[in-house]
Formats: C-alpha cells, structure tokens, sequence
C-alpha cells in the first residue's frame, strides 16, 4: 500500500549551503530505495510532484536528504517543523536486500548518496559488513552517517582536498580487487552509473542501480519516466522508473546516447 | 440537499458522474487502485491503444512548463489484443464505463479497431483523431475537415458502439470539424486533446523532446479548452466531453457552463492521485451551494443572451 | 569578454540589441521611463493603431489565468494621427527603433494606414493580422490564407517601409501563412499575437469578458509559441522577431535557438517593469557562459540533425 | 518618481483571521489614496502583481493593510518582519486633500477602509475635523485608528450587534443633514460607492472614490483596468484606473451594469 496524504515535518536539518534533510512519520513499511512524490508548492507551481528517495527508515519515522536545484526543492527547504507537507508513498521497487549474504559495496555519488545512506544502514542492522565509496564535486554530506555503517569508507572529491582526488570510479577498479562483494548498490549522476556498469560489465559483475529520470505522476500511470531494458518484445523493452524502478540491475540497462 | 442528481447522459452512455479520466492519464485505472474506489469513476479512457503493441518513443518524454507539461510518450501501449483479454476483464470488476480510446496511422487501421471492438464488452470508443497521419505527411488526421470526414464515416460504418471523436485543439476552425463529426455520426465529442508545445535545453542546445514537439496538457491551457468546447456547444448538439487542466470542482463546472456535458482529468491526475474524487466533491459542492438539483442542468446554462 | 555583439539584423531594420517589448504591452513607452533607460531596448512596437481613435472593449478587460492573462482591450488607442503628432516625437529621443502595429477592420483601412505612416518617421510597420476581419464575418484576417494574401500585397504596395507582419496562432498550418507573408514581400515575420482563450465566472455564471473570448499570453503559452516559431523558421527564410510568454533571459535565449532573429517581451513588462533589462543582461550572461560573441549567432543554432 | 526594486519588511500585524498589515521603508513620496504594485510570490505564480493601497504614512514608513482573499494576498500574509518583498510604487493619484479646510466625511466600508485610515491621519494633522463612518459585514478593522482622528466616527456592522446595525448609507443622509463637509471621501465595495454616489447626486454634492479594477501592470501600459467617464469624445471616455485613478470624482464615473 502507498500513504497518499498530508503529514506533519518532524525535522528538519541543513547540511550545508544547498543540502538539508527532513522527516515525518509515515503508517506504511517503507524499503530503502523507494521514493515519495511531494507535492512541493502551495501556490500552484511547480505544477508536478518532486520525487524523493528516502534516506532514512526507523520505525515510522521516514527521513529525506534533498539537494536544492530548483523551484521545488526550495520550496521543501523552507519547511520548518511542524509544516505541513502533501505527499504520495512509498513508491518504486527500492533495492533489493535479499541478495547480498556477508559484504556488499555501496557507491554513491552527489546527492545519490542519500539513498544509498539508507540502504547502508538497513544492511548494517542486518549484520552485513558494508564497504563505501562516495564521490562529490565539493564536500562531502551524510559523511558521518557512512563512517558509522560503514567498514572500509573511501570519500572522493574533485575539488576538496582533505579527501581523495577524482571520481569514485577511478577507486573501484582498487577496492573491487581487494575484496569479494556478494552484492553492489549504486546510486548517482547518470554518467557515473554508466561508468560503473562498465566496468562492472566487463568484470561479468552486475550492480543494483537507482536510477533518475523526470517523473510526472510517479505511480505507473502517465509512461513519461522510462528506463530502456535489454530484450523485450521490441529487442528492448521500455519499462516505467517509477513503477518497475527506481532499481534496475545494471546488466539489463541500456544507456541512450 | 443530499439527492443530488448526477447522472449525465451522453447520447447513449450514460454516466453515474460526469467526471471521468482522460486516456493516458490513467493507464487502465491498475495503478489508482491503492488511492481510490474506481466504482467513483463516471467513465475511464483508456491508455491510447493501437492494433499492434507498440513501445512509444525514444529518450525523454516529458518537459514541465508554466503550470503545464509537454508530453511524448507516443502511444506506449500493449496493443488493442491485450487491452482486451487482460484489462476488460479487469476494468469490468468496478461499477465504471470503459472507453476504448483508439488511435490508427490510417483510416483502415482506425476501422480494424473499430471492428475488433464492436464485438467486446467497451462501453464506447474514443476516436483519437489526433494521431499524425501517414498518408496525409503525418499531419494530424483531426486537422484536415476532409480526412475527418473519411474517417469518422469509416469508423462509425464499422461499428454501433457508441462512438466519441476526439479533437484536436491545433485547427484554425474547430466549429467546421466538430459539424463534419456529428454529421457522420459521432454520438459525442471529447476535447482538447493537447496543444503543440516545444521546449529547448538552451545550454545542449537541443529540443528537449527527440521529436521536437509535443503535446502540451494542464492547468496552462484550460483557457483554451473552455473557448474550444464553448465553440463547439455553440456548433453541433451531441454532447460534449470536455477537458484540458482541470484540477477542481470549480474548473469541471467551467467547463459544464461553457457547454461540456461531462469532464475528463488528465495531468490533474499526475498532480493530485484522488482528484477524481476531490473533483466530484468539488462540483457537489457548487450545485448545494448554487441550489442546482441536477448536474446535467450546467450544460451551457450562462447568464447571457447569445 | 566585453565586446558581446548584440546587434541584430531584421532584414533592413538594424536593432542595437535583440530585445524589443510588444505592441499593447508598453503602450507608447512613457510609462516606463521612470523605471528603465528607453535607450536600452532594440525596438518599440507601440500600442495596436487604428485609422480612427478607438475607445477600446467595455466591462472587463482581464482575466488571470494559470499562468497566464487574457486580455480584452480591444485596441483602444488614440488613433494613427495623434500617434504621428504627439507619440513619434516622443520616442524619437530615445535610441531606439519605433513599430507602427497597424489595425484594421478592412484591408482598405490597413492600406489607408500604411500610406499615412509611409512618410513618418517609424522605422518599421507591424501589419497585425490577428484582427477580425470585417468582410470574412469576424474570422481574424491571419487565419485565411487567401486573406492573408490579399492584405499583405496591398499593404506591401502601399508602403516603402520595412514590413513586419505579425501571425495569430490560432491556425491548424502557420507554415503555410508564413510561406504566403514571405511571398508577398514581408520583410519580417512576428508571432506569437495571443492565443484565443476564455474564462466563465461560475457563480455569476458569466464568461468574464463582455465578448466571452480574449487573447491568452504570458508564460502559458511559451511552450506554444517555441513550437510556431520553430515552424516558421523551417518555412521561411526571412528574419522572425519571436515573442509569447517571454519573462528571463533563458527564455529569450530559447527563442532564438528555435528560430527567432530577435525577440519581444509583452506579459513580461507588466510582472516586472525593466523586464527589458534583465532579460538583456540574461542575455549577455548566456553568451559569455557558451562563449559566443554574436547574438546572431543563435537564431536556430540547435545541435540536431533536421 | 516611483520606486522599483526589493525592500525588507520592517513590521507586520495581525488584525484578525483575515486580515493583517504590514510595513516598509519606501524613499518616495507617498499621498493617501495611492498604491503599490505588490510581486505576491516566489514561484511566479499568481503571475501579476498585486495592487494594494497605502494605509499609513509616516515619514518614510509605509503601512499597508491587507485582506487576504486569495493565493496573492495569503503570499502577503505569510511575509514575517525581516523579508523581502518586490513592490513597485507610489502608483496612481491618490486622493485630492487641498479641497478640504475645514471639516471632511471619510465613508469607508469592508477592507476600504484601509486607505481611508491613512487619507483621514494625514487630514487630521492638517488640523482638518474628521468624521467617520465605516461598515464593516462583521467585525470592523482599524476602529481604534479610527476613534483616534475622527471627531464623530460610526461604525456600522451587517452581523455584530455591538455596532450600528445595516449599511453605512442607511446613516449617511442623517450624518450629511447634522454637518456642512466641505469634502467627502470615501472607499469600499462597487455597490458602496455606487449606493454613495447616487445619494450624493441627489444632493448635489459629490466625492471622491477610490475605486477598484483588477489590473495588469498598474503602471498605465496595458489599458485593461478602465474606468468609464462621463463626456470624452465618445460620449464617455475610458481611463486607467491605474494612473489616471484610482481617485475618480463621484459625479464623473458611469457605473457600469
Ligand atoms: C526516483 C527519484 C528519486 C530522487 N531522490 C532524490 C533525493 O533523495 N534527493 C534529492 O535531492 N533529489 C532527488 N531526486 C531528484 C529530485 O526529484 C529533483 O532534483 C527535483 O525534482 C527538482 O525539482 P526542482 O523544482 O527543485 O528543480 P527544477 O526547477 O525542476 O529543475 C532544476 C534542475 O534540475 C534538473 N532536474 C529536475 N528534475 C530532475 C530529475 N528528476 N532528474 C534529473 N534532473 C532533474 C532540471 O533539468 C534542472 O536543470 C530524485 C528523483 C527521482 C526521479
Ligand atoms: C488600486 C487598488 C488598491 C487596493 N488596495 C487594497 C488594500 O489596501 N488592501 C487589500 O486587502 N486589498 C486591496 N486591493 C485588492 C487586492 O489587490 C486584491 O484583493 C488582490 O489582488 C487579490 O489577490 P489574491 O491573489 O489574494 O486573490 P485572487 O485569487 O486573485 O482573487 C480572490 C478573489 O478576489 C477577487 N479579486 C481579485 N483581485 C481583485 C481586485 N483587484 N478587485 C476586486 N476583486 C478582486 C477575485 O475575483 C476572487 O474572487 C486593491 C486593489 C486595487 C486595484
Ligand atoms: C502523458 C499523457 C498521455 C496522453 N495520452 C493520450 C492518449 O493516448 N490518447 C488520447 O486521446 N489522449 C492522450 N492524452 C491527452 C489527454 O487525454 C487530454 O486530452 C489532455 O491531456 C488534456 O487534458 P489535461 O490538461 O487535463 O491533461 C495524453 C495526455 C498526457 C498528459
Ligand atoms: C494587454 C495586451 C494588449 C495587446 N495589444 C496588442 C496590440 O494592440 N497589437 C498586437 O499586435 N498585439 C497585442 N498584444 C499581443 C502582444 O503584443 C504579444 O503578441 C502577446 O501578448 C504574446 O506575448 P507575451 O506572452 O509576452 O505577452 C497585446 C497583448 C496584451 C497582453
Ligand atoms: S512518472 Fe508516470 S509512469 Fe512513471
Ligand atoms: S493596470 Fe495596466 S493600465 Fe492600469
């Protein structure tokens, strides 16, 4: 079942300049890698939901870790608790944490880390040891989040240098040498979940990847928010982000242009 | 005043409600199951189906625009085979109508589904004129008075059903085509279909969408939808299903005053998964507070002399 | 990079910059000097002129939409001749070039009009079609083909001056009127005019404006008008002044990449006063971050294969 | 001249569950009866600005009151001390005050009253007598700004008994008849004004409205908030309600339907 509805902010917490978190109590069982659809505007504009992945799971109480781009994220920021925020879920399929037995790898890029830091710390309750690597064009968010599930973390910046240099790809050749890993999650920029995939391709391995993609009604219903798969009927199938994803595995994607 | 009355009459199909869904805003009503009671529905329009299962367009199928959305998903649907073995039987569960909403790249495939239908258990079809037209240079068919005629006579001599036709909002006369189609004997009209938009990413400096344009919906054209459907009321006397941005009560009795018999929610949908709902209430309210016994009493039912 | 080059040539009419305001929008520019420098916008286009003074549309004029207006004014204007004593000596200090938008009930009164300004100083006539067309029951002139024909020819016959003609919208093919502007000697095309559009009160139950419809424009429409530029710029070959929901420099910017060798901001002044300035400076930003000298450069500069 | 740009909100004030003033710091100008052309958000929608008169002046301090009906107007209302707001203005021309030297009638009714309050302050520093009469449908606004310039105030009520009872023109005969006004001001609802006019025409006196048209620019550009006249060479004679307005002399409006 999905809440569809109105709830009351329990939180809220400014990460940085243009990253915040918030949290409300949700009655519905909520898996990492599921979004929500937040109605984000009391005016009218944006006109359509801003989805959302959940960043957070404890009990009821569901926490989102949002990056100000636009209109709508802006208008989510300036919620204070006890605003009032309109919203649609749990939605997708959210990753699957039933395939991964002993050590799983988490990688994540820009604010896709977010879902990944609530999927990190669902495995980790689940006595999974949880190796990450984080990438950010700046500084790092959630840092302290990851250092707590996380066994071995690699943090990745391309402009700060108290962290490592580059993108998180140029890491993962290394750390997937090093270790076995009986699972691989991935969430982040477009480019960077094609580079894994990769590189994963070419290792006969496959990664859990949450992908993005605009979304107008977020349920399945309007067929605007496609991710291309192998096969199907026409060589390829078109299936819905929302509905058959967020998570597709990356050996059954296929990346346009 | 709880015995409202809201039955409406569409030469023929008669509608609990008169607000209904708009085809390919509403799948085949599957995916609103967890947030509504589709017994609510007055009517759905189906995903836009064609004879053959076909997979829709390529790359991004959606730009937001001022309180509106372009759209391109090209008819992405399983096929009319399909939509007839899996989702009639589904749809058929709840007290609603079904209208088959069909789509054709030429009068004979138009006609095929039309034919395959007669026989099924739709309560209408929905003919989407709208569609580009291959024999005419993938101009829409529902542009071109002559076309309209060809088509609409083909589809009405292939099957008793009751028949809607769709129009486009993209013509310079849309009185002319609404006459051609009561004259062929459509039994209700449903408009606006989208309006051409396209959007450009300036900084890829690309169209958004790979095929450049495509359909804009929502609260941004509602201005349009009311003068076409006020048009049309003024032009022909079967009924009228209308839409295009209707989000409350207050717009479907918009667009009941300025000659819709009933109203379809398109993007409304998207923005708002209960409308349906939140929409019917809406015009409840209207007529108690309006002390108007009968929804069908709004039809065009403006203080002023023509 | 300082040295942006932001002249643009209209095929004869030389603009120092690619930002003009649109006629009815900024009446004949006194109302906005207190708030921005006059010399700082490429053209002028005033107030929609008629042969005779006219004292406009009754009731009321405007309806807010989502967003979006329609408008209702009904050219009221103090008339061709008081425009040449008392507005053309105006303008005339600032540095910028002056549109005549003509009106007319007949193509008589358009030509009439035409040879009057033909020996002022305006430095471009703006042949407005979209009026309705006295002889063809109302219908505007831009939406008949033959009409159009017709009334661009006299016009051009009459008048030496650099021609505008500026196309409605409301046409299933503006191609094909684009194609015809350009055969009979136009120098320029301009579009979008306002989109025919309407609002009903639904308590009073009354369309809002006296006449049921008005032209809808602002930000609802830009999808629209993206796409009817983008037309126009595949038909023809002449320069295109783009306008319809204009607010910020991107959306100037998307303009141009879709076809449009200059644009016009309308709806824009009355949202924000020096919408004529930001939208240059956004502008400028543009073309410093991609690193392009010439404004020019953009018209239909899209990374596609057409 | 007028002003254009973003001023910070120096103070708001909650009147009652509808309606609220709030204040700025504006280096104009600024006569009674004028307005300002408020941007009432900050996601675009409503599109237009939102014009609202001045009902305070004090050197360059501008209070405005408002009465929230709708998206714009509860924009306003959610303005805290301390933000920015856009407005452009002084708009329009404002009320004439040299024609009064003695003793003025200001009619005020519903949220009209608001300009009527700063028109009557700036008249009783002028050592103008001020009396008042305002109707309110329930409870009045601004009574205890009221009680403080005017020398007789009635404060007329359609729902709350503690008031006069009815409309403010079922008293106006009686209060015309008890005084000689030099000047008669007023402002409220079409229906008011109208109501007023027609009483004042009988008596051969006239006064000033302050009148309403939705607008567009309100700067004077785009000609659709007309006001009809009498006379002009038309036979009547069409003008902005925006620039030649929003004061209109009582014996020159045609009211319309
Ligand atoms: C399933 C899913 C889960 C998401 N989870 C999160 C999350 O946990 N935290 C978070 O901060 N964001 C998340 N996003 C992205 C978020 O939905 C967008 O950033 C948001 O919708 C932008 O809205 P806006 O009005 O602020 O920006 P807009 O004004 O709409 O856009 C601003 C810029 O962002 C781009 N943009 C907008 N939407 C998207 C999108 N869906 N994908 C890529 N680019 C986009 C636009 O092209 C534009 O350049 C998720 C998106 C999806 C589809
Ligand atoms: C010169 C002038 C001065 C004004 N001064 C004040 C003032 O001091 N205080 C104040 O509270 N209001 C004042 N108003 C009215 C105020 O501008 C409107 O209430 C406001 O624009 C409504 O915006 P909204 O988005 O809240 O409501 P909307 O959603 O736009 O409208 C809500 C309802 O109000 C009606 N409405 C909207 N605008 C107007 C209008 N201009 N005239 C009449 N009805 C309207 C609509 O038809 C609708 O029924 C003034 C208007 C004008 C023209
Ligand atoms: C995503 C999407 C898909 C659509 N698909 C169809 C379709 O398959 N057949 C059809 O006749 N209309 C289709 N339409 C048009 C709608 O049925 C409706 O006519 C239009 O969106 C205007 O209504 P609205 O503004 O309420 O959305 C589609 C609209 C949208 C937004
Ligand atoms: C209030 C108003 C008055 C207008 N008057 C005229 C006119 O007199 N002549 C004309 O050619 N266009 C007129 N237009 C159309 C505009 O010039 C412009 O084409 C249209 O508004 C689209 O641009 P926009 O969305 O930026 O406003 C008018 C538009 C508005 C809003
Ligand atoms: S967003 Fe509508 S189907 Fe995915
Ligand atoms: S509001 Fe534009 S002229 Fe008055």
């Amino acid at each position: 079942m999905a809440f569809n509805g109105t709830v009351k902010i329990l939180n809220t917490e400014q990460h940085d300049h243009e990253n915040f978190s918030l949290s409300v109590a949700i009655p519905e069982t909520v898996k990492p890698g599921q979004f929500f659809n937040f109605l984000a505007t009391d005016s009218g504009m944006p006109l359509l939901r801003r989805p959302i992945s959940v960043s957070g799971i404890e009990d009821n109480v569901i926490t989102f870790t949002i990056k100000v781009v636009g209109k709508g994220t802006q208008y989510l920021a300036n919620l204070k608790s006890g605003d009032e925020v309109a919203l649609t879920g749990p939605l997708g399929n959210g990753f699957d944490l039933t395939t991964t037995k002993k050590r799983t790898l988490l990688i994540g890029g820009g604010i896709g880390v977010a879902p990944i830091k609530g999927l990190g710390e669902a495995l980790r309750s689940m006595d999974i040891i949880v190796d990450s690597v984080i990438g950010f064009r700046e500084n790092p968010i959630l840092e302290a989040a990851f250092l707590k599930f996380s066994t071995q973390l690699t943090v990745v910046s391309e402009k700060n240098d108290t962290y490592k240099k580059g993108y998180v790809t140029q890491y993962l050749e290394q750390i997937l040498d090093e270790n076995e890993y009986d699972e691989i999650y991935a969430c982040g920029p477009k480019v960077m979940l094609r580079a894994v995939t990769d590189m994963l391709n070419s290792r006969g391995k496959r990664a859990q990847l949450l992908m993005e993609e605009k979304m107008a009604c977020g349920i399945g219903a309007c067929l605007v928010c496609t991710c291309k798969l192998k096969d199907g009927e026409f060589g390829s199938k078109m299936v819905r982000m929302c509905k058959e994803g967020p998570m597709f595995y990356s050996d059954e994607v296929i990346f346009d242009e | 005043m709880n015995n409202l009355d809201l039955k409406v009459d569409l030469n023929g199909l008669i509608l609990d409600n008169p607000v209904t869904v708009a085809s390919g805003t509403f799948g085949f009503g599957r995916e609103f199951e967890p947030y509504l009671d589709l017994n609510e529905i007055g009517a759905i329009s189906v995903k836009g189906l064609t004879l053959e299962p076909r997979q829709g367009n390529e790359g991004v199928r959606i730009v937001e625009t001022p309180m509106g959305m372009i759209n391109s998903v090209g008819l992405q649907n399983p096929g009319v085979h399909h939509f007839i073995e899996h989702e009639i039987p589904y749809l058929r569960q709840f007290n609603t109508k079904i209208i088959a909403n069909i789509n054709g790249n030429t009068t004979q495939e138009y006609v095929r589904m039309a034919e395959i239908l007669n026989s099924e258990d739709v309560d209408s079809i929905e003919l989407n004129i709208s569609c580009p037209n291959v024999k005419n240079g993938g101009l829409a068919f529902g542009t071109n008075p002559k076309v309209v005629e060809e088509v609409v006579k083909a589809v009405r001599n292939a099957t008793d059903k009751h028949l809607i036709v769709k129009l486009t909002p993209n013509v310079t006369d849309i009185k002319e085509i609404a006459k051609i189609v009561e004259a062929n004997g459509a039994n209700c009209i449903s408009l606006i279909n989208t309006v051409t938009g396209m959007a450009i990413d300036i900084y890829q400096r690309k169209p958004i969408l790979k095929r450049k344009s495509g359909g804009l919906s929502g609260p941004a054209v509602k201005p349009i939808a009311i003068k076409l459907v006020h048009d049309v009321y003024q032009a022909v006397s079967i009924p009228i299903l209308g839409m295009g941005g209707i989000m409350t009560g207050e717009d479907a009795v918009e667009f009941m005053l300025a000659g819709a018999d009933a109203i379809a929610i398109g993007t409304g949908n998207f923005v708002n998964p209960t409308a349906v709902i939140d929409v019917k209430k809406g015009i409840e309210k209207y007529l108690e507070y309006m002390e108007i016994k009968s929804v069908s009493k709004l039809k065009g039912y403006l203080n002023t002399v023509e």
